[in-house]
């Protein structure tokens, strides 16, 4: 089924790249003109508006952005590359390469560090580990619990799905497509009640919008005047469905704006694009003026779950997911998007700045990726998780009894 | 020290909670948290702490109980008020996501959350959502959430405070049938634990199991049952998760026959658990269900009040099974 | 509370009427310029946009409507008169009276008789009574029903809040605020599945727009081109909140609008606005055009539940209701819309359009009151519901056994 | 007749009825319902029936029950599968209106409408809503709609014949540990009924009652304790509402010993129930539960593996008891 957009109000920030066309719309377009091609990371920066606040940031905070990304992506890899050719390896992923750009940009403008009572909030929902790094995570912890190990950031009881450190603000993930927008508001209800000018942030994909848990995230967010952000990662497909059977809107901003929120579509491939929203947004929270919404467009490499199609060694997967069973994105599109990548989007506006040249960018590069092995390594090694310990942390206190013995 | 309802005695402690920590939040639906009682002042959250703190917003119960829940995940201790109609609109997130999310972060998340959950005075006359007696089971069965069901004034005032200051979730069922009741109730602030069951009369004969709006039948059918000589022992439950194996285990030991009553469903009401954690414990007692049928609650009282179990109904049951 | 309206489109069909300002600036314009006692039921109708359908009608079913309108009204005041002067009976009521335009208009625009698999059907979910007369259920059978009786609608099973006819296509209340949405979006995709032309309307509160389900059952009603009329009867309140607590836009159709679903706000005490804009949604519906929105801008003359503050014979409540607590709506206010009654515009209209006389006028009310008194004449002698029939149907077959002796 | 998966068996069943009946529906979230077998045709309801009849909408598994619920109030028999991790989503529109709409209505209200709520695989290594297996218990308690869990591909297919031409709301709850399960299984309908549970094996030392996910378990349990000369009888439930007793008490009034096994927790789990029902009519008998412990699964597979009941918990939990 193809929708009409019926929205009338132009997408702010749209940028020359792909962005949310329908699937077959964007495929014309591409094969018709060889665009795609055409796009590169160094034109997409190349335009009047953007760069606002980022371009007033510190040398260190750019370089920590582009650390940042770059974490991400060679987690992504080296735990696809650990899937792919080590049989002992247990751990599993809802892989983020290609979305690296948004988790990165958002987390800049937060407050990450400090007393709990004083950091933003970010709620990550669902496909965390980009979230997680970006929010500061202790890296070789969080590959500890994606390997289900004792010592791993949630003791093993959470694995990738359920990522939590409250110590950086990362409220986490809970694996569910929805409930968190509605509890994100919540944390942003405490902050507003208590005087606090912390904020709260949601993750959601483009699925979310179609929950009814996203009217009331949104509708409660406006009418009591909330320091929520919600960014919605529009990669355009819920598993393996395209976001036009899910939602009448070209733009799923149009959505949020209808209640009177601020609302912003932004390139999510573009870090210093989605910073330059989030510190708007923040700023506003954090001064009362209540709730906003980022769409970010955007795109994911792999499959859905798990890295079927990928090649051990190589970014991205093209194969056919068989979880797709009769619908399944094509090749090419993934390779257009693949064009417009973050780290390079990222890295370039950094040289073209002055901000770092080609050689420190790519040792950086390599420092990051020592740094992730390093962490794989060290998860490696520690310790299984004692089974009675499944018994604990239901409450606060003590254990319940074992029932499975009779 | 006086005579005060159920609803007073809650709103009293939720006040002083509220007065000791300003982040405290309540989230109400159309109907202000005011309650009143003959002889003390007028209790208003809504005016006291300020919209900022105790606020309504649209009919939307499961977003209130998320609203707490993220509250509370911040570091903010949070309750609400869910009214009967709306009862089972948050279980998913409860179930789901607030049940789950201290285990799954291996302990690392902390949630100061009560629901209160009202479950209706099951009014004849009415029908369907609104009689029905139900989510007691529905939120027993939830791991990692504490449910409990006070059943008389001084115990709501206790658990409440027991309640706000747990790290665990908490699901508070109100049962408003008891909305009338009044007892002496302290003015200052005290603790009922959350995970034990109250013996409200020793007995020899028979152990009679209820909680919650079960228990004024309950205690009537003692009394007449007393009057005919039979030694009744009365346990109330107040806990259903955790339940209190040991009060029910020792209780059975000495008796040897079990009565459980429901004004829930029959089909894994509270009775089924206490009956099972008991068959499991004691060899050769004897035992018995009183509860309401697997059916909803029609409208027409004729039908209604027959269906309900009440002191009548549950005397006989107790005389069939002694 | 107060909020700002952030809707920029004005709204469809506005009459003179006090519509839906939030009370406090509602309040404000009433007593600066008067301007309430100076709204006439004569003025509201002549006004040149209306009547467009309405005036190609037959004057049979204009006087049918005039009949509905004064069946509801009067099964309204009737049963509030037993409810204040006879101890014995022992029915209620969520009163409609005041509201009793927007039933009959929406209904007079639906087929509500033929076989099941022909007529429409109208979800009421709520304050069913006005609905239930409107889309044709036996009167008498509903009056025992509200007094419990075994010969009633529903075997008194229902009362008031659970009302239900199949044969009218009547599904009826469910006494919850929300569901029904999903529900009858349900059945209009039966329909469109079944390739048939019938509609399903759905009825709901002001208090209906903040539910999640208000989100889930547009999105997909616009998404699947549903044939699914809803219809919100914006009374201003929700039990005693005035709806600016739960909704952000002073129009609920500019709601509906943002998921690019025709939405129209209307005079909801005009029947013939009514009709019409419900025809021109039935009418695109039957067509395969998809779902409408149709906000009717009303008031309750009751309080929210039973009789409180009202006086036996005359109509309205004016006291205040405990249920209220703290919060609770003006006099005044009730008295300024009681003065644009939508009996007096309907009848006022025919006579108008030669329809009707007055003497004819009073005489169809005469008859109507008449009809209403034994009706519950007849109900009161019904017959009392037998206990054990509360064990039946539970499902299709049989009954389920008695637990409640043990 | 051929060896048939779970779910092409269920897809099967379904096919037919929409062949039969063109006013049925179909909605599903993301995943299109399409099964393969080897040797059959694959089925492809979407394909076959086009996108007016089998349609996906977003991730709203309330709408998508809801919607079946409407389709079947205006005539058209509708089913849908709710994938796990929604499992619960649509809880209150199926216990609060489906359960209760025809009663209220006086019996007026007919929902021939199926939901098939899948259930976890319990795959170790997930954790939270991806590995429980507890909704079992919260539809069991609901009044007015049939809750049963087939266990084997050839009930799977009967049961869905059944539960389509059935006039009553039906929850099938599919647990999905099973798809790797085949069978024979007939090629024409036929009906497996809603209401009756299966004696797997009989005997006469011991009743070990289970359903779903936790059949073949204990399937082998009985089959190492028949090798030790233990005389095991064997009891899927599949209907959990409403639950078959006579088969339940005839059996254990034989054997005098109950073992119940139950992947979901032990809190008002289903074996609960059992043993409730089998109490209050045999007597002297020994009972004991098997179940998950009331805790959410926890994602390292060396805790989880642990505190699922397996075949070898089963039969030392059989061999204490007897
Ligand atoms: C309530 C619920 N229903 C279904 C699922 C299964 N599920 C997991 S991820 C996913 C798709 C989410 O799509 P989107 O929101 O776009 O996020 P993306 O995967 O693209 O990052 C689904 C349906 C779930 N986790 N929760
Ligand atoms: C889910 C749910 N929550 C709460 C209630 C209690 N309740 C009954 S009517 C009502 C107010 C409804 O307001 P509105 O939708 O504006 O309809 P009105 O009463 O004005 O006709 C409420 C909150 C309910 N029936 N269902
Ligand atoms: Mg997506
Ligand atoms: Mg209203």
């Amino acid at each position: 089924m193809e929708h009409e957009t019926t929205s009338k109000s132009a997408p702010v920030d749209q940028v020359d790249a792909p962005a949310s066309e329908s699937r077959r719309g964007f495929l014309q377009i591409a094969a018709l003109t060889g665009a795609v091609a055409a796009v590169s990371g160094r034109r997409a920066w190349a335009n009047g508006d953007i760069g606002f606040h980022a371009k007033d940031l510190s040398d260190d905070k750019l370089v920590d952005m582009y650390r940042t990304i770059l974490k991400i992506r060679w987690h992504e890899r080296t735990q696809a590359d650990e899937m792919l050719t080590n049989p002992d390896y247990r751990g599993y992923n809802h892989f983020y390469a290609g979305q690296e750009a948004v988790a990165t940009g958002v987390c800049a403008a937060l407050r990450n560090d400090g007393p709990f009572e004083q950091i933003d909030l970010a709620y990550s929902s669902h496909r965390p580990s980009g979230h997680a790094i970006a929010k500061g995570v202790d890296i070789p912890k969080m590959c500890a619990e994606n390997d289900f190990r004792a010592t791993g950031l949630n003791g093993g009881y959470a694995a990738e799905m359920h990522l939590s450190d409250p110590d950086v603000g990362f409220i986490g993930a809970d694996g569910m497509i929805g409930p968190s927008m509605p509890i994100a508001s919540g944390s942003a209800f405490a902050f507003r009640a208590r005087g606090s000018d912390q904020v709260a942030v949601v993750f959601g994909g483009d699925g979310t919008y179609a929950t009814p848990h996203f009217h009331s995230a949104l509708n409660n967010a406006k009418l009591l005047d909330l320091p929520l952000i919600y960014v919605l990662e529009n990669n355009l497909y819920h598993q393996y469905a395209h976001y036009s059977y899910s939602c009448p809107h070209r733009d799923i901003a149009d959505a949020a704006a209808a209640y009177g929120i601020p609302s912003r579509v932004v390139d999510g491939q573009d870090v210093l694009q989605v910073y330059n929203a989030a510190k708007d947004a923040v700023d506003r929270a954090r001064a009362g003026g209540g709730p906003s919404f980022i769409e970010a467009k955007t795109y994911r490499y792999y499959n859905h779950w798990g890295a079927p199609g990928a090649t051990a060694g190589e970014l991205g997967a093209f194969g056919y997911d068989p979880l797709a069973i009769t619908s399944f994105r094509p090749e090419r599109e993934v390779r257009a998007w693949m064009q417009r990548d973050p780290v390079d989007i990222c890295r370039n506006t950094l040289v073209d700045w002055d901000v770092l040249d080609e050689t420190r960018a790519a040792e950086i590069e390599t420092e990051v990726k020592a740094e992730i092995e390093a962490a794989f390594a060290w998860a490696s090694e520690q310790p299984l998780c004692t089974p009675e310990d499944g018994l604990k942390n239901v409450f606060a206190d003590g254990a319940v009894p074992a029932r499975q013995f009779g | 020290m006086a005579q005060k309802s159920w609803m007073y005695s809650v709103l009293e402690a939720v006040q002083y909670e509220m007065q000791q920590d300003p982040s405290m939040i309540w989230i109400f639906e159309l109907t202000p948290p005011v309650a009143s009682n003959p002889g003390k002042p007028v209790i208003n959250l809504e005016t006291e702490f300020g919209r900022k703190r105790v606020t309504n917003t649209g009919i939307d119960e499961n977003w209130m109980a998320s609203c707490c829940l993220g509250a509370s995940l911040a570091g903010s201790r949070a309750a609400t008020y869910i009214p009967y109609q709306g009862a089972l609109m948050p279980f998913q997130v409860i179930q789901n996501v607030a049940g789950k999310l201290r285990h799954m972060t291996g302990g690392r998340a902390s949630m100061p959350v009560v629901w209160i959950i009202e479950m209706t005075g099951q009014t004849p006359g009415f029908a369907g959502q609104h009689s029905c007696y139900e989510e007691d089971s529905y939120y027993a069965h939830v791991p990692g959430v504490r449910t409990v069901i006070p059943s008389t004034p001084y115990d709501a005032k206790g658990m409440m405070h027991a309640a706000l200051r747990s790290p665990d979730p908490v699901v508070y069922l109100y049962p408003a049938g008891l909305r009338t009741l009044t007892e002496e109730v302290p003015d200052e602030a005290y603790e009922v634990p959350l995970d034990k069951a109250a013996v409200r009369q020793e007995g020899n004969d028979l152990t009679i199991v209820s909680s919650g709006g079960g228990m004024p039948g309950v205690l009537e059918a003692a009394a007449t049952l007393g009057g005919e000589g039979m030694s009744v022992e009365v346990i109330d439950l107040r806990a259903l998760k955790e339940m209190d194996t040991e009060t029910l285990v020792n209780s059975v030991a000495k008796t040897r026959h079990l009565l459980t009553v429901d004004q829930s469903y029959y089909t894994l009401g509270p009775g089924a658990e206490v009956i099972a954690r008991v068959a499991e414990n004691v060899e050769g007692a004897k035992y018995k269900r009183v509860a309401f049928p697997d059916a909803p609650p029609p409208a027409s009282p004729e039908m209604f009040t027959w269906m309900r179990p009440d002191a009548e109904k549950i005397a006989g049951a107790a005389r069939a099974l002694v």
